[in-house]
């Protein structure tokens, strides 16, 4: 170019070779932020969307307004959830890498949104997710056979062989089925949060997708409807910082937070320790009842870190710093909850222990029944036939047609 | 039985469905309180309230998006694209997501939303409100596409569409819904009431998808055409006076493949029409289709009449439009002795 | 429906039968509004998205840190751009209705945006205008014969005859093709804007949409991207109160103004008196200057109504209510200027008379140069030929031998 | 003159012109740092700095209009779709815009944007992650849309594309990246260094558009073919060695259709193969071409060897693919005496 660029392109804080550095992330004291009245008009409510709401201070204490008071049993619910969840990660990473199953993805260091917010919510609400909020199923109680079967497309396969591993849904248990294709789900939430309203009914829709996501015009749609209609539902931003190898810089999060397009939209945004489960779970709760009561939707940012790789197919060892994750000054939600437990009696290295134990075992053996109904290599597996339904519900002549040529190919 | 032009069957249509059936609801861009920019919703806003016809921001994408949610949540919206031409901001939401989420569910979830929209030319409206784009969904597996070309059709078609529990995109040619269209602008327009399928049963009934209609039986050759094509087929085919056998689609999906191939099995001799461009549309789906299943009984070349491979031009609309000088070339060549 | 609907519908003030109601308009008093400085950084600059900046105030003096302090004489031409402007719409769209062109549309009470930013720019800055922006052209000395051409799609068509009346475009003056399909014109804005930056040119682009449009895509896209690269651009919401017949409460204005999207996505946003044309001439100076200098895009709501109707296709008296425009709280910018120069001593009733006058005549001139290039009627006419040029660069086979059969079918 | 799969010579091609033409910028998402999840823009940032290689949000309908503006601007944008699965999102952009501003503009304004997006099955991706939509583009007006079969293609097509004054869709068959695939997923896959294609000479020389390449040539019949199916193709014929006639078309817009009828003319019999669902694909618009030129030459149906009318699902993806026994039978069929 004859003249120099002027292009301003988004700081990345921290590459391969440099150490971490997260002077970036605006934080807000524990317990600091204000907890406004859940009918409050959007411009009061505005600042939730900069500061950081937080409840789980540095010494392991629950403080200020957000503090939610809830049992210790529903904490160790809580705490047992978040490790089944990533025992669960662990263990279908390893099935991967060993070549049992095509793909996957783990949500390591991001547990307490989805399991703070499943608990958070009624079974009723309808749940919009991502490909990364496996906790929001465990919480609702999908059995890991099932959840495995799904990952093996194998004869017990929900998707029938349709989907990618991770892409599940519960139609029983109100979870939406998943899509590959980003942010589609948030403004289909907005729709049936819509569809609750005109019925009448108080259920909201809840939805996730990652900060990155938050640039497709989905996120878009999703905001404006919500506001116009003030369609009760909850939606929710995971800002890991990351998209695959893309800064959450460049997706807009360098000039302001993801919540604050909230207000920008009329609507009420929150910028919530992610990690934080007490914080998590107290917004969200502030948001489902502003929801049902008419206040209309919330826009939440979740601001934690991605602690693994963006998936199996990828290696962030080519994009960010080394041990990254264990700098991030927010901390490990699994380890932050068990210590406030303790701190408060309510748990202790020996139960935390037998109930990682437990645990390990119960992935371990849903996983030796999951493959009894067939892996990618052995049987039983599910009949090709299955392709040409679905497509319709009534399968049309053509693909009865292609069905009848496609078996006569394989036989 | 009344007079109906093609927006008053299809406003009876949705009115019967929105009194029918309490889980109907309709939204669009300008189709509320207004009752739509060609009036297609006039008064139902009025009749069942603001809250179910719903007018909407101006965002194709999050109105399909929407009326997806609304569908999960056991509603049958309708929405209406108010051109065809401004369909595509809502393109993904269709082919990603409204023609998947049965398949990628296993069934467990469906969408039946209906997507209304008007299509084609003869409104001197220009490269952004005359095309066609019905042959890029055809070629998107799990979306119904309708095309009516009366307003006897529109009204049982539409009523079909709306009870259907698969996503369907019902394409509304905009030149006939004030009438009958021979492809002579210079003449006067005539209403539909001149018409036989001007004759509308004002209560409830259906027409069957991949079911085409035999608009006239002959036995020379057959021309397969659906939209305002039909029309103009007709006028060019009377003029020539050839015994053509004309098939009216009314769904391009399903396809009512046994018709077109037992017609032209018997006539040996084809033409197929339609207004949309002619690289890659629709008619080389059904040409293909008919080259496949009845290639020895084919006496000549089947022949394609469309439009040409430009947009739409305000200047050159009836130089552009497939009219009846384009028809009869097509049916000449065809009927050329072998 | 069982159960009564809880959809929140937005309010419309006024319909067919109802006296109009603009109470629901937030003024700010001329003046009232401070002016930072141009480098100002987003959040010091938000309150600028919830205000209301006006200059001239109800005794036509012009007031407070906003006054740009023009001279006369530039006075003088905006004054003569906007009447030149409103006398060509009202011309045309008699025109349109005496059957000598087939669609139009006015920018009737809006003038002032076009004319005022037009004049704020320079040159060499490039436009990707909507349809309603005519003011534009005219500033930019377009001749009223070459567009009045492209309204006939006559022989001197600079369209060729391919676009419907008021598709205007100027390669020569920097003014974008404008397109049938709404705001797909601002992120390819914003991306022009990204180019000049890339090769260190200090050029801004600028463009406009209606409120209604701000629903689409293409306006969130437009935002994130000039605000990810801070890209020298200025995004102008002309929010006229309508879209065709839908109201703007259904864009989202109901719960926020359309400015406040820029903080939100993190850029200067300025709510602007439309009418004002000092006002609207001056955020224009403070966001071009703004862009300049480094300091990125800024989101510019210039507040006004839309006069007439939508179109000559519609009819207003269907949806809102009748002379409603008589009761805009914000008055007409021709008449505001008019009496601010008057009572400066810089205009007289007799001036403005000669003036009408004589940009009558002007029109009339024009349109009897421009029908002798043809018109709907009579000759002469473009070539049909024509529709085969331009789809490609160079004409394909395919192409060539469908222009021979279109020839052959027209003999 | 180098061995280069096909990710090597499309990271070629994009260096040599980025060294060539100022105004050549690279945009996509995770293209620039980390060079691309498929790696083929490797290096490029680097090299060229980040003020031209640049990566950007998620966002492909911005991607495309801010490459649009940039185009305008004077600058040649070649923006990475990361799967064509994911274009939709830009698709009105790409249609109402892209295709059209030399249109609507006469002329005056053009907009010379390089998409390039990797397409097709075969590496597990499920249904959002092997889709082959290219027929859709075929039918849009004022788009050029490419599909190279191997490396030394891949790099001069992309080069002409870079170079050409109207938009183009640069389709890569992601599943020929790393080798050549005869449809066979059982057989150790083999690298483009043991294929003649996987020679590419290392500067700059390009490929022109619309100009098919006979593969092979043979009398028996001819075999129409682009990307990944040419390799399938060629297989399933030396598998069963019949004297067929391989083209590979390697632009489908603009399309050579006198290599395509010279060569139906002398075998009368004609197979078309491509990877996407059948129903209006491509194939249909090749089928009819053929039909329409050459109806007195053939001698047996044309056959069409597609994906089938569904999703690409994760589990059936060698069920789905059209492999060597698809191929086959319609060779067999094509060779049937009449
Ligand atoms: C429409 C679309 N574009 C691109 C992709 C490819 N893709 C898959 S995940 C991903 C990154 C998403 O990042 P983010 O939204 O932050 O979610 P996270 O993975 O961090 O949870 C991309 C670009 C896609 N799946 N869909
Ligand atoms: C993508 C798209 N959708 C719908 C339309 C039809 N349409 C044309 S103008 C218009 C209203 C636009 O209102 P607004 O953006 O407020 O601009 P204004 O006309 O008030 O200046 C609509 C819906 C269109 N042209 N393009
Ligand atoms: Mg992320
Ligand atoms: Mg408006």
């Amino acid at each position: 170019m004859p003249r120099k660029s002027r292009l301003h392109l988004p700081h990345v804080p921290a590459r391969p070779g440099e150490k971490p550095d997260f002077s970036y992330v605006q934080l807000s004291p524990a317990g600091a932020v204000p907890r406004p009245q859940v009918n409050a008009r959007v411009k009061d409510v505005a600042p939730l969307s900069l500061e950081l709401v937080r409840v789980l201070d540095d010494n392991a204490d629950a403080v200020g307004p957000w503090h939610p008071h809830l049992d210790a049993s529903e904490l160790q619910v809580g705490l047992r959830h978040m490790m089944l969840t990533r025992i669960y990660d662990d263990r279908m990473q390893r099935m991967q890498r060993g070549g049992k199953i095509s793909f996957y993805i783990r949500s390591l260091g991001e547990e307490a949104v989805s399991v703070a917010q499943g608990m958070a919510l009624r079974p009723s609400d309808m749940l919009f997710p991502s490909y990364r909020n496996q906790g929001l199923h465990i919480v609702r109680g999908i059995p890991l056979v099932d959840m495995m079967c799904q990952l093996l497309s194998n004869s017990k396969d929900m998707c029938k062989g349709r989907q990618l591993p991770v892409m599940y849904h519960s139609r029983a248990n109100n979870i939406f089925t998943i899509s590959g294709n980003l942010a589609t789900q948030f403004p289909q939430a907005v729709g049936w949060a819509m569809a609750a309203a005109i019925k009448g009914e108080d259920n909201l829709a809840a939805t996730w997708m990652g900060e990155g996501s938050t640039a497709e015009a989905d996120f878009h749609y999703a905001l404006l409807f919500a506001s116009v209609y003030q369609a009760p539902a909850i939606l929710n931003v995971v800002n890991n910082q990351w998209a695959i190898s893309t800064f959450q810089g460049y997706a807009g999060g360098e000039q302001r937070s993801f919540a604050a397009r909230g207000p920008g939209y009329g609507m009420a945004g929150i910028r919530v320790d992610g990690n934080d489960f007490l914080a998590v779970y107290s917004v969200t709760q502030w948001a489902a009842e502003r929801a049902r009561t008419g206040g209309g939707p919330t826009l939440i940012e979740h601001v934690t870190y991605r602690g693994a790789a963006h998936s199996t197919s990828d290696d962030p060892a080519r994009y960010r710093a080394k041990d990254d994750a264990e700098h991030w000054p927010l901390g490990d939600p699994i380890l932050r909850l068990k210590a406030h437990l303790i701190k408060t009696g309510e748990w202790s290295e020996e139960r935390h222990q037998a109930l990682t134990a437990e645990l390990e075992a119960l992935v371990g053996s849903s996983w030796k029944q999951a493959v009894t109904f067939g892996t990618m290599s052995e049987g039983p597996k599910l009949n090709a036939d299955l392709m040409f339904e679905d497509v319709f519900k009534d399968m049309p002549e053509n693909l009865q047609r292609q069905q009848a040529l496609m078996r006569k190919e394989q036989s | 039985m009344a007079n109906m032009n093609m927006i008053q069957a299809l406003n009876s249509a949705m009115d019967i469905m929105l009194g029918k059936d309490p889980s109907v609801i309709l939204m669009g861009e300008d189709i509320g309180y207004f009752g739509g920019v060609f009036r297609a919703t006039e008064g139902l806003q009025r009749k069942y309230g603001e809250h179910r016809v719903i007018d909407t921001p101006i965002a194709e994408g999050g109105i399909v998006a929407t009326a997806i949610g609304m569908s999960i949540n056991g509603l049958r919206p309708v929405a209406e694209i108010q051109f065809a031409d401004y369909i595509y901001p809502g393109f993904d939401q269709i082919v990603s997501e409204l023609a998947r989420i049965r398949y990628r569910s296993a069934g467990d979830f469906f969408a039946p939303v209906t997507i209304r929209t008007p299509c084609g030319g003869g409104i001197r409206g220009g490269q952004t409100h005359s095309q066609s784009p019905e042959g890029i969904f055809t070629h998107v597996s799990g979306i119904k596409v309708v095309m009516p070309s009366n307003p006897f059709d529109a009204k049982g078609l539409l009523i079909t569409c709306i009870e259907d529990d698969d996503p369907v995109i019902f394409f509304e040619p905009k030149r006939l819904y004030n009438g009958p269209f021979d492809g002579d602008p210079n003449k006067p327009a005539i209403p539909w009431s001149s018409h036989p399928k001007g004759q509308v049963d004002e209560g409830y009934y259906k027409v069957p998808l991949g079911k085409a209609d035999i608009v006239r039986s002959g036995e020379a050759l057959t021309i397969i055409s659906y939209g305002t094509m039909v029309h103009v087929a007709v006028a060019a085919a009377t003029a020539m006076n050839v015994d053509a056998e004309i098939i009216d689609l009314r769904s391009l999906v399903p396809l009512d493949v046994d018709t077109i191939c037992s017609s032209v099995r018997k006539t040996g001799r084809c033409v197929v029409a339609h207004e949309a461009t002619r690289f890659s549309g629709f008619g080389a789906e059904i040409l293909s289709i008919i080259q496949e299943e009845c290639f020895w009984d084919l006496e000549a070349p089947i022949q394609r009449v469309t439009g040409w491979d430009t947009p739409y031009p305000h200047a050159f609309e009836w130089e552009y439009f497939p009219g009846q000088a384009r028809v009869k070339a097509a049916l000449q060549s065809v009927m050329e002795p072998a």
